[in-house]
This record gives structure tokens, C-alpha cells and sequence, in this order.
């Protein structure tokens, strides 16, 4: 699967999300700098990764959400190509319309980082079809803003239509419905908050991340 | 051609929870301010834009709608006034 | 004669005594001006020159077949094999935290990781080692809070793990805490970069953020007595930008890597001043600087401002010849501002001009050869006293399970889970082993089948009761605990926070000390590749001065060969059978439980046997290497009762064990006695561990087996039969800390 | 017995590097804002509080300069206004 990761200016786990992408995805991924005017040629998927874009000034995701590349990364989506957006990631497909909804600060108002529990709440999506509907994967977090905010009706459509993809078991920063990721109504572009790709190797306490790359792939074998 | 302050307000709507103003009000309490409440935390942000009245006006309503602000989860207000100084300079 | 006389007066605004002043008029032979005697002054300070501490340097080893780097450059590097070094060092911030912990913490962080991408190295991983005093008052809540919330601020924006550290309270650190950021940086030997001019003709560029007032003349500030003048100096809090250094890194990287570089260093303590003349120094060659050109943030700035400040985030990179526009086109994509400021010139002197005119001219040399200063050191007799204190006529307290719950709630040993939780400790996905799951953290190389190991540690208490022996058992301390995790030991770097060496009973800890670490490394091989000096720690109480505990903390890096044979310290289920590794402890002297408990810092330290940690250390890591054990643990404060308990909570796992000791050893010694070169392991295989230490040939002892919910000690022999269960432990151990952080 | 709303404004001081307003800035400018110059993001912050005016305001000043504020940094001022809707049904 063709993956362009994009780099923002403090984005940090760029790295991350490319060597994941490497180990089970696609071993030419590459990364796109935020001001390209366009994807590269052929690209299936767009990684956003977390880190602190920008900063995180004024708003987590805010400019990053409004640089050239993401012409590019709307024009993708519309055309039903994958998006994946991680953490401020997720920040800046928000903040740039292509998913409802706003992350704010966590209840307490700390940074978080831990392993939390997942319950994948729609096997029905490309990124989550290798699960079993109800599966609870263990998956780490690390964010100071990731309190899920949309207006009521928002929510309604959400739930109502199977977007909301992952659910914390034990809610860690005040997300409405315990929302941890949810993708866009033609389930081409999923955020979440938590690290998939901190998750794809034994070696670093678990593997439970892997299944989302795998979905992305068999999504991709079934089209 | 003017130089303009101006002063943006941006606040948490109405309706959402302020954790960070709970926090506040939490701790006040403990200090013995048990008569606060309500307390709110938002941003304020001073800018200088230099141009016409008109553009200047419209200009800043824009960024302050479209990028200091996400209308999601903010409301946010702004004032402008006219550098004195600069203008008697610039007469 | 006027005007230089009130300089000569002045000399202590600069932080030149006047004989100091009068030497400089002697080597320069003629009045400097005020500039010139402000610049002496900052390079001439502990923090830039080292001038107390230097000439103890001497007695460190600083060589080995692992140095690709030694004492010197900005940091140390240590070879780890297949081509790859690490880049390592630790620093202070702790006066700038007592004033302003969020900053404080941050900058701290922030300068320690310029220092690492200065040797041309990505940083992968800090530590952090910090100290406070009394946990209940509510100035230790909002110093802890602060710099807690600094170095996540910071650590985490820029995308570097924060994997370890420690977290202590002492009364002593009251009012003057510590705080020590230790970075580590993963390079390719040819990527190796240094802090140089390299020759005649290259220009200097500046690199990073504008230049504002910030801590101005914050190196006299950090070497001057921190007492209540500080609140006047409150305005010197300088404001980091993790975003900023985040572009400046990755900027500075790409530009080494793309071998357009041949000289570079961060600016720190003396700013600008103090990088170009350490660049000039090493290249043994002089500059010309035009300060006109330096980027400003504010208008009006002064040479002396512009000299001095101390604004975050900024570099000299010197390129390589031929290679300027090729490093200035680099650079733009990171939208830096960039400018050429000077260039390097065949004469030896440090020259600066400004509106057209020679402001500073001095040898280059002179400022970078700061008077050294040997001093008296005297023991304090209320200290040596303390130490030589009977201890026998302390009793035994009947119940020794309730010991053990307030000991694990004491917040120097309770867990740190509610601070490292606020820390992205994951970030760049190497943290192979994570804060709290073991003695040193431990981070995977990609790309290679090995592992770097970092833990960073000093106990205090040791260190005021016997600086040498203190000192030296940090060193073993920290050398035991990357073997627990599996890593052999490489070499290490020292923070020495000791109070005003002026005083003769703080010179001597700073003395003892400091030979306590060399004689530590040389036994165990492990040589000083760097360090970090931070005197004048301690504050005015009514008429008294008093100095914190003396606190040379140490960061040791070591390598896992196969990072899959690695240890951590949580129980790995039933039915294991437990062991010591060593001796059992029998004395009570110099311990945690002697404190917490009977309100005593005295007695002898446990005496250092270099030779058995060496051997322990050795068969330890034979064990994990050999697949025998995955499970290890140190006993570091507290002692055995109180690390057996930690490796039961951590793997929520109960435990058994028979302590068949002689009577004629008091009890609570066997328990909380912190004797050293002691390691605890778990492992499924009785026979082959046992085989194993006897072909090592060092003393262990089976202790029992795991299971169950509790913690039980039994000592037969004293009648005594200790069990506290696994939840009273767990929540003794869990809950200090978020409540402290409140 | 009245209520006041007050409104406090923290903003960093002038010789105070401020990276937030920096990164706006030069974002700003990239949004085809090149006019705009010398932002500064700081706080706005809302509280409710009851009592006298002249224990009120003594308060306020206290909770500003000393919780609201870091003083080593930051300036901060405030306005305050008695609630009329609050003074009628109190009346
Ligand atoms: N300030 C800190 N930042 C990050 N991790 C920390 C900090 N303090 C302690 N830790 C981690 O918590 C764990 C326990 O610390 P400590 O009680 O000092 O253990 P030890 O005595 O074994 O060194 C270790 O993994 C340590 O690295
Ligand atoms: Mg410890």
C-alpha cells in the first residue's frame, strides 16, 4: 500500500509512523514535506503523524491544518483515498474539516502517556476489519490534548452511523462517549487519538496496533 | 495607509466544560476565595495590522473566525483601534 | 585612572574578585573596559571556567578503548559497535528552577539536548534526576509541579523520550532543588561533529532564535549564592521554545550529515561569548566578530546584552570552506534566522566590533584559562560525628511489617508512576524497557540487534556521611543497575552539586567526592566522558548558611549486545525461586529505614567492596545473557525487604522467603540495611542458575520462591515471621506521589 | 451584598520571548497575512465574585497578581463590573 507520511514542522513521530508504515505496509513509504503542493504519484495512503505541529500553538493541529499539503490531502480523501491521522494527526484532520468534532485539553489537564484499552467498536471499516467487533486491544497514548468535543447532534450521527471506531474502556481524558478514534462518514479517514504504531512490535510491550495495518491491507486486496 | 491594534478575545462556548477553569476555581477555593466562581479561561491575543480601516476590518474578522478561533468549540470577539501615533506620522 | 579604578570596584558586579581583576590587568597589560571585564568575568566563572573544580578533574579517568569522545567537547561519546556511538552528558538547571520551576525545568532540558545534537548525535532519551525537600510543604508541591510540568513541556514537544531519573526528598534541597537533565544522542561514528573554529578564513554562523535580554549575566547568576537577592533577580527567567529547537535540530543534523559542517556548538551559560571563544579555543586560532549583525528581538541592545545574553535555541555552525551557500540554503527550509556574524582570523585574539568600532580585544587564551583554584578541604566535625555515632542502643521496633508499608511510602521510594506518566516516554519507539519495569531504562538501536541501557543515581545520605565512600557508591549503584536490565557498563557522566566550595567542610565533600568517583570508574571500568559543576547550592537561614547535601549525581550508559536478553524487576509469575546475588546486609548505618524511622542520618556508610560488585555485577548479567533469569532487581534504599516487595508489586505477584541469617546481625539490618553489591533475581530454573554462580564464584543465597498475595520474610532464627499483603504493599507504594502532585 | 463579573488579561511581558505569538505570526504570514506583525497570545480570563466592591476589588488584585499571573513574567490587569441583573433580584 503506497504511503505518503507528511511532516509538519514539530511533527515527532514522523519516524514512527514511517517505520511502521516500512515494517507492514510498504517498504518504499515515504514522507512529504508540508508545503508540497501534491501527494506522490499513485499514493493509497496518507499517514498524518502525532508530535506537537507548530508547536501545538494556538490550537493543536490549527496550522498545520492550513498548510499547502493538505489542499492535497483533502482532494485525496475526497477521491476515497485512505487517510490515517494518529494523535495530532487526528488534531489537524479536525481542525481541517475532515472529520467533526474538536480535541481539547485532557480532563486533568496533564500530558498523558500510558497503555489504555480499546474496544473496537466497528469490525465494518477498512482500518479495523482484521479485528473482531468487541475485540479490546491494548494501545499507548501520549497527549495533553485529547478530549473529544463534538455538539450533540454531531455525536448522534456518529454513533448512530458506526463512526466511532474505538472506545476507551477506562475513559483517561473526558472524551464525550469515551471516544478514542472515529473515522469519516465514507470511512475512508480515521483519527485516533491513541499510537497504532507505537503497538506493531513485541519488543516494545504490544502488537495489538498491528491489526490496523493489516486491515488497511486486506482493505486494500478487497477493493 | 494605518496601522491598527487590535485585541482578540477567544473563549470556550457557553456550553462546554472548562477543565482548566474548574481547576482555577478549584484551587482559589482552596486558598480561601470560596466567593469565585464561573471562572472561565480563555485566550487573548494582541495583533498590529497595517492597511485601510475596511481591509483591516475585514481581514480581521477573518482570521479571527478562521484561525485564531475553531468554531467548533470557541466563540470569539475582537476590537480594533487606530494608532494615533503612526498616523501622525505617517499625515 | 578614574574610570578604571570604579571597574576595579565593580569587579564584583562581574564576578572577578579584585585580585582576580588585577591578574587580568597584569596579563593584558593595560585597564580593560567594562565589557571586556564582564566577558573575563563570565568565562572566568565556575559554570563556563570551572575554576574550583577543575584542577579535582585531573584525578578522573577519562580514557578506554569505548571513548570515541572524552572530557571536553559538549558532550562525551562512547563506541557501542557496529559503527554507532552515543553521545552523552548531564547538566544542571537548578538555580534557575528554584526561581521559576516550569522554565527552569524546560531551558534545562532544552540545553542539555543542544550539547547532544552539537556532537553531530539525535538525541533519543533524557533522564532526569531531581530532588526537593520536606514532600508536605507546600513549596515542594509547587517546585515539583513546576519542573514536572517543565520538563514534559519541553521533553515531550520536541519528541524526545524522557526514560528514567529519580525523584528524592531531602530536607537539605528545601529551598535550593536540583535539577539534573542527563540526554543521550545516537550517532554514526563519521557523523561525529566538534565544537571548533577549524581554520583561518571560515565564517561563523548564527543559527536559531533572535537574541533577547534574557538571563542576562545568568552564569554570575547561576555561581552566585542563591539567598533572598534572587527575588530581585526574577526577571531573569528565560522562556524555551521546544518547537523552535525542534527545527534547529533537525536542521543541525541534516547540515552535519550532509558534511557542510566543520565546527559547531550550542550557546548556553555566556551565550554567545562563551561558544565562540570555547570554538576558538579548541582551534587555537582567533575571531572577528561584527555584533551589529547579531539578529535582535529587542531594540536598543548593548554589546554587553548582546555578549551575554542567554535567549534559548540558538547555534554557531561553522561551515565548511567552499560549502557557505550550500549550508545557508540548507538552513532556509527550517525558517531560522540565519546570518554570517564573523569570521576566523590568523591572529590568537577574541575580537568584537560594533558601530564600526573594537569593543572587545582580548587573548583568546586568557578567557578560556580561568584562574584554578586549589583549596583546604576540612571535615566537619558535626558531620564526622554523626558518622562515628554508635548505632546499637537503637531499638528494634516490634513491628517490622508496618516498616516495611512506611517505608515503601516514603516519597523517596514510593512509586514515581504519577510524574513519569506526564512524560512521553515512548516517542520514537525505542523504549524497550520503560520507566518504572526496571533499575535503568533501556532503548533498542534500530537497525542493529543491540540496546543502550541509562540509569542515573547518587544517594545523598552516602554522600554527606562519607563523601568518598558516598561517591563512589554511586558510581557501583549505577554500574549495578544497567547489569540488572542486562547491560554492560560503558562509561559515565557527573553532575557535582555541592555547596559553597569556599567553605572549607564543602570543599573537602567536593574533594573526597570527586576522588570516591575516580577510583569508583577506574575499578570498574567505566571512564568520565563529561560532566557538569553546580556549586554555591544552598541558602541563608537567619544568619546561617546552609548547603544541601552534597550530590554528585551520576548518569552511567551501558550496551545490551542482543537488546532481546534484557532483565526487568517484576515478578514473572509463580513458582520461580528467588536469590541474592552477594551478602546480606548487616548494619543499619547511613540507611533510609535509620531515617524514616528513627530520625537518624548517621553511622558508616556500607563499606564498598569494588572487587565482589565487579564480580556481582559480572554474574548478573552471565544470567541474563544465559537466559537463566529475565527477572533482577538492585537493593538501593530501603534494602532487600523493601526490593523484594518492588519486584512483587511490579508483577503483582506474591512472594516466600527465609531469611537464615546469624542472630548475632540485628534483624531490621538483614531487612533495611543498604549494604551494596547485592542483586536479587527470579528464575524458573534452579539448577542451571545455581550452576552458573558457582562457576562465577560469587556468594548468593536462595531465599525463597514467588506466589501468592503476600509479601512474607520469615527469620527463623530471630522469631521472626513478617506478611503484609500484596495490596497493602501496592497501595502503600502507589499513592504517595499523586497525592504530592495533588 | 453584589456580584461583579470581572475580566482579567494576562499577557507575557514585552522582554519575554513569547513563541506562541511568534509561530501565529509566521503562520499568518503565510495565510497571505504578511501585514500583520507583533502578536502576542496571552490570557482572558472570567470570573464571578460576590461580596462588597472594596473587598471585591482588594481580592481580585490578590488572585491576579498572585494565582491568576506569574508575576516573573507576565503583566496582567483586569476589569470588573457590578452584575445589574444579579443586584435587582438581589434588591
Ligand atoms: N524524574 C523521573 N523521570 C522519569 N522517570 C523517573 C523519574 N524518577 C524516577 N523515574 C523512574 O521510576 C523508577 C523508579 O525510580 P527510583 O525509585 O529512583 O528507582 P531506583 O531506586 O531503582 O533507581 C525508575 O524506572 C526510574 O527511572
Ligand atoms: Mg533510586
Amino acid at each position: 500500500m503506497k504511503t505518503a507520511v507528511i511532516q509538519f514542522p514539530g511533527s515527532n513521530c514522523d519516524g514512527d509512523a514511517l517505520h511502521a508504515a516500512q515494517l507492514l505496509l510498504d517498504q518504499d513509504a515515504q514522507f512529504v514535506w508540508h508545503t508540497e503542493a501534491g501527494l506522490p504519484q499513485g499514493t493509497e495512503l496518507v499517514f498524518l503523524p502525532g508530535g506537537f505541529s507548530y508547536g501545538d500553538h494556538l490550537r493543536s493541529g490549527a496550522i498545520a491544518a492550513r498548510s499547502p499539503i493538505m489542499q492535497a490531502v483533502k482532494a485525496h480523501a475526497e477521491r476515497g483515498g485512505y487517510v490515517l491521522g494518529v494523535c495530532n494527526g487526528f488534531q489537524v484532520l479536525t481542525e481541517s474539516g475532515l472529520l467533526p468534532g474538536a480535541l481539547s485539553r485532557n480532563r486533568d489537564l496533564h500530558f498523558l502517556c500510558r497503555p489504555v484499552h480499546l474496544r473496537v467498536e466497528n469490525t465494518g471499516t477498512a482500518f479495523t476489519g482484521a479485528y473482531t467487533k468487541g475485540q479490546v486491544i491494548e494501545v499507548p497514548i501520549a497527549h495533553g490534548e485529547g478530549n473529544y468535543y463534538a455538539d450533540p447532534e454531531t455525536i448522534a450521527r456518529l454513533e448512530g452511523e458506526g463512526q466511532v471506531v474505538f472506545r476507551y474502556v477506562d475513559n483517561p481524558n473526558g472524551s464525550l462517549n469515551d471516544i478514542a478514534g472515529i473515522v469519516s462518514e465514507r470511512g475512508n479517514v480515521l483519527g485516533m487519538m491513541p499510537h497504532p504504531e507505537r503497538a506493531v512490535e513485541a519488543l516494545l510491550g504490544s502488537e495489538d496496533g498491528r491489526g490496523l495495518f493489516d486491515s488497511l491491507k486486506g482493505a486494500l486486496v478487497s477493493r | 495607509m494605518s496601522t491598527f491594534k487590535a485585541k482578540v478575545f477567544v473563549t470556550l462556548k457557553p456550553s462546554i466544560l472548562d477543565p482548566q477553569g474548574r481547576t482555577v476555581e478549584r484551587a482559589l477555593s482552596h486558598l480561601d476565595h470560596g466567593n469565585v466562581s464561573g471562572v472561565r479561561v480563555g485566550k487573548y491575543i494582541e495583533l498590529t495590522l497595517s492597511g485601510s480601516r475596511a481591509e483591516v476590518e475585514a481581514q480581521l474578522k477573518d482570521i479571527t473566525e478562521n484561525v485564531l478561533s475553531n468554531p467548533v468549540m470557541e466563540d470569539a470577539r475582537w476590537e480594533i483601534s487606530e494608532q494615533q501615533g503612526e498616523e501622525l506620522v505617517g499625515a | 585612572m578614574t574610570q578604571a579604578a570604579t571597574l576595579r570596584d565593580r569587579a564584583g558586579t562581574f564576578g572577578l574578585s579584585t585580585e582576580e581583576f588585577d591578574l587580568l590587568v597584569t596579563r593584558i597589560g593595560r585597564e580593560p573596559n567594562a565589557l571586556e571585564a564582564a566577558i573575563v568575568g563570565a568565562m572566568w566563572s565556575e559554570h563556563c571556567g570551572y575554576k574550583n573544580s577543575r584542577p579535582l578533574f585531573r584525578h578522573f579517568p577519562t580514557t578506554g578503548p569505548q571513548v570515541l569522545q572524552g572530557p571536553g567537547e559538549n558532550a562525551g561519546v562512547v563506541d557501542i559497535g557496529d559503527g554507532w556511538g552515543v553521545a552523552f552528558k548531564m547538566e544542571s538547571h537548578n538555580h534557575p528552577s528554584a526561581v521559576e520551576p516550569v522554565q527552569g525545568a524546560a531551558t534545562g532540558v532544552g540545553g542539555i539536548l543542544r550539547d547532544i545534537f552539537a556532537m553531530g548525535a539525535r538525541p533519543f532519551a533524557v533522564l532526569d534526576s531531581l530532588r526537593f525537600g520536606n514532600p508536605d510543604s507546600p513549596r515542594t508541591r509547587f517546585l515539583l509541579n513546576g519542573v514536572v510540568e517543565g520538563i514534559a513541556h519541553y521533553g515531550n514537544a520536541i519528541g524526545v523520550p524522557t526514560v528514567g531519573g529519580e525523584v528524592t526528598f531531602h530536607p537539605s534541597y528545601q529551598e535550593n532543588p536540583l535539577v539534573n537533565v542527563m540526554a543521550l544522542g545516537l550517532l554514526r561514528h563519521e557523523d561525529l561533529a566538534k565544537g571548533t573554529m577549524g581554520e583561518v578564513g571560515n565564517t561563523i554562523v548564527y543559527v536559531g532564535s533572535k537574541t533577547g535580554r534574557d538571563g542576562l549575566g545568568g552564569a554570575v547568576f547561576a555561581s552566585a549564592d542563591l539567598s533572598n537577592a534572587s527575588q530581585a533577580d526574577r526577571p531573569a527567567v528565560q522562556v524555551g521554545d521546544p518547537f523552535m529547537e525542534k527545527l534547529l535540530l533537525e536542521a543541525t543534523l541534516e547540515a552535519i550529515q550532509a558534511g557542510v559542517v566543520a565546527g559547531v556548538q550550542d550557546m548556553g551559560a555566556a551565550g554567545l561569548v562563551s561558544s565562540t571563544c570555547e570554538m576558538a579555543y579548541r582551534a587555537g586560532l582567533g575571531i572577528t566578530m561584527d555584533l551589529d549583525l547579531v539578529p535582535t528581538r529587542e531594540d536598543g541592545m548593548v554589546p554587553m546584552e548582546l555578549c551575554l545574553s542567554e535567549s534559548q535555541e540558538r547555534m554557531i555552525l561553522v561551515p565548511v570552506p567552499g560549502k557557505e551557500q550550500e549550508l545557508l540554503n540548507l538552513l532556509a527550509k527550517w525558517e531560522l534566522d540565519v546570518v554570517t556574524i564573523g569570521q576566523v582570523e590568523a591572529h590568537t585574539n577574541y575580537r568584537l566590533t560594533w558601530r564600526g568600532e573594537v569593543v572587545c580585544d582580548l587573548p583568546v587564551d586568557l578567557l578560556n584559562e580561568a584562574p584554578k583554584y586549589t583549596r583546604e578541604g576540612i571535615e566537619s566535625e558535626e558531620i564526622r560525628a554523626k558518622r562515628e555515632r554508635d548505632l546499637s542502643g537503637v531499638p528494634v521496633p516490634g513491628d517490622l511489617g508496618a516498616v516495611l508499608t512506611d517505608l515503601l511510602a516514603h516519597p523517596t521510594i514510593a512509586s514515581k508512576r504519577p510524574i513519569y506518566q506526564r512524560f512521553d516516554h515512548q516517542v520514537m519507539t525505542n523504549t524497550v524497557v520503560v520507566p518504572g519495569a526496571a533499575d535503568a531504562a533501556v532503548m533498542r538501536v534500530k537497525g542493529s540487534g543491540m540496546g543502550v541501557a541509562a540509569t542515573s543515581d547518587c544517594n545523598p545520605r552516602f554522600v554527606y556521611l562519607d563523601p568518598y565512600a558516598g561517591a563512589a557508591a554511586a558510581v557501583a549503584e549505577a554500574a549495578r543497575n544497567l547489569a540488572c536490565v542486562g547491560a554492560t557498563p560503558l562509561a559515565i557522566t557527573d553532575n557535582l552539586n555541592f555547596g559553597n566550595p569556599h567553605r572549607p567542610e564543602v570543599y573537602y565533600q567536593l574533594e573526597r567526592a570527586v576522588h570516591g568517583i575516580a577510583d569508583a570508574c577506574r575499578a570498574l571500568n567505566t571512564p568520565v566522558t563529561g560532566g557538569n559543576v553546580s556549586l554555591y547550592n544552598q541558602y541563608t537561614e537567619g544568619d546561617e548558611r546552609v548547603a544541601i547535601h552534597p550530590t554528585p549525581t551520576i548518569g552511567m550508559v551501558g550496551v545490551l549486545p542482543d537488546v532481546t536478553k534484557r532483565a526487568t524487576m517484576d515478578l514473572k509469575g509463580a513458582g520461580h525461586t528467588l536469590y541474592l546475588i552477594g551478602e546480606h546486609a548487616d548494619s543499619i548505618g547511613a540507611s533510609q529505614y535509620l531515617e524514616t524511622v528513627h530520625g537518624l542520618e548517621a553511622g558508616h556508610v556500607p563499606t564498598l567492596d569494588l572487587t565482589r560488585e565487579q564480580a556481582v555485577i559480572d554474574a548478573a548479567l552471565h544470567l541474563i545473557r544465559a537466559g537463566l533469569t529475565d527477572t533482577a532487581h538492585d537493593c538501593a534504599e530501603g534494602g532487600l525487604a523493601v526490593a523484594l516487595s518492588e519486584m512483587a508489586i511490579a508483577g503483582n505477584t506474591g512472594l516466600t522467603v527465609t531469611l537464615n541469617a546469624p542472630t548475632t546481625t540485628r534483624a531490621d539490618a538483614l531487612l533495611y540495611g543498604e549494604a551494596h553489591a547485592r542483586i536479587l533475581i527470579a528464575t524458573p530454573d534452579e539448577a542451571g542458575t545455581e550452576a552458573a554462580l558457582n562457576a562465577q564464584g560469587v556468594p548468593f543465597t536462595r531465599l525463597g520462591t514467588t506466589g501468592g498475595d503476600t509479601v512474607t520474610i520469615a527469620l527463623p532464627g530471630h522469631h521472626i515471621h513478617l506478611s503484609v499483603t500484596l495490596s497493602a504493599l501496592t497501595h502503600a507504594f502507589t499513592t504517595p506521589l499523586a497525592e504530592i502532585l495533588g
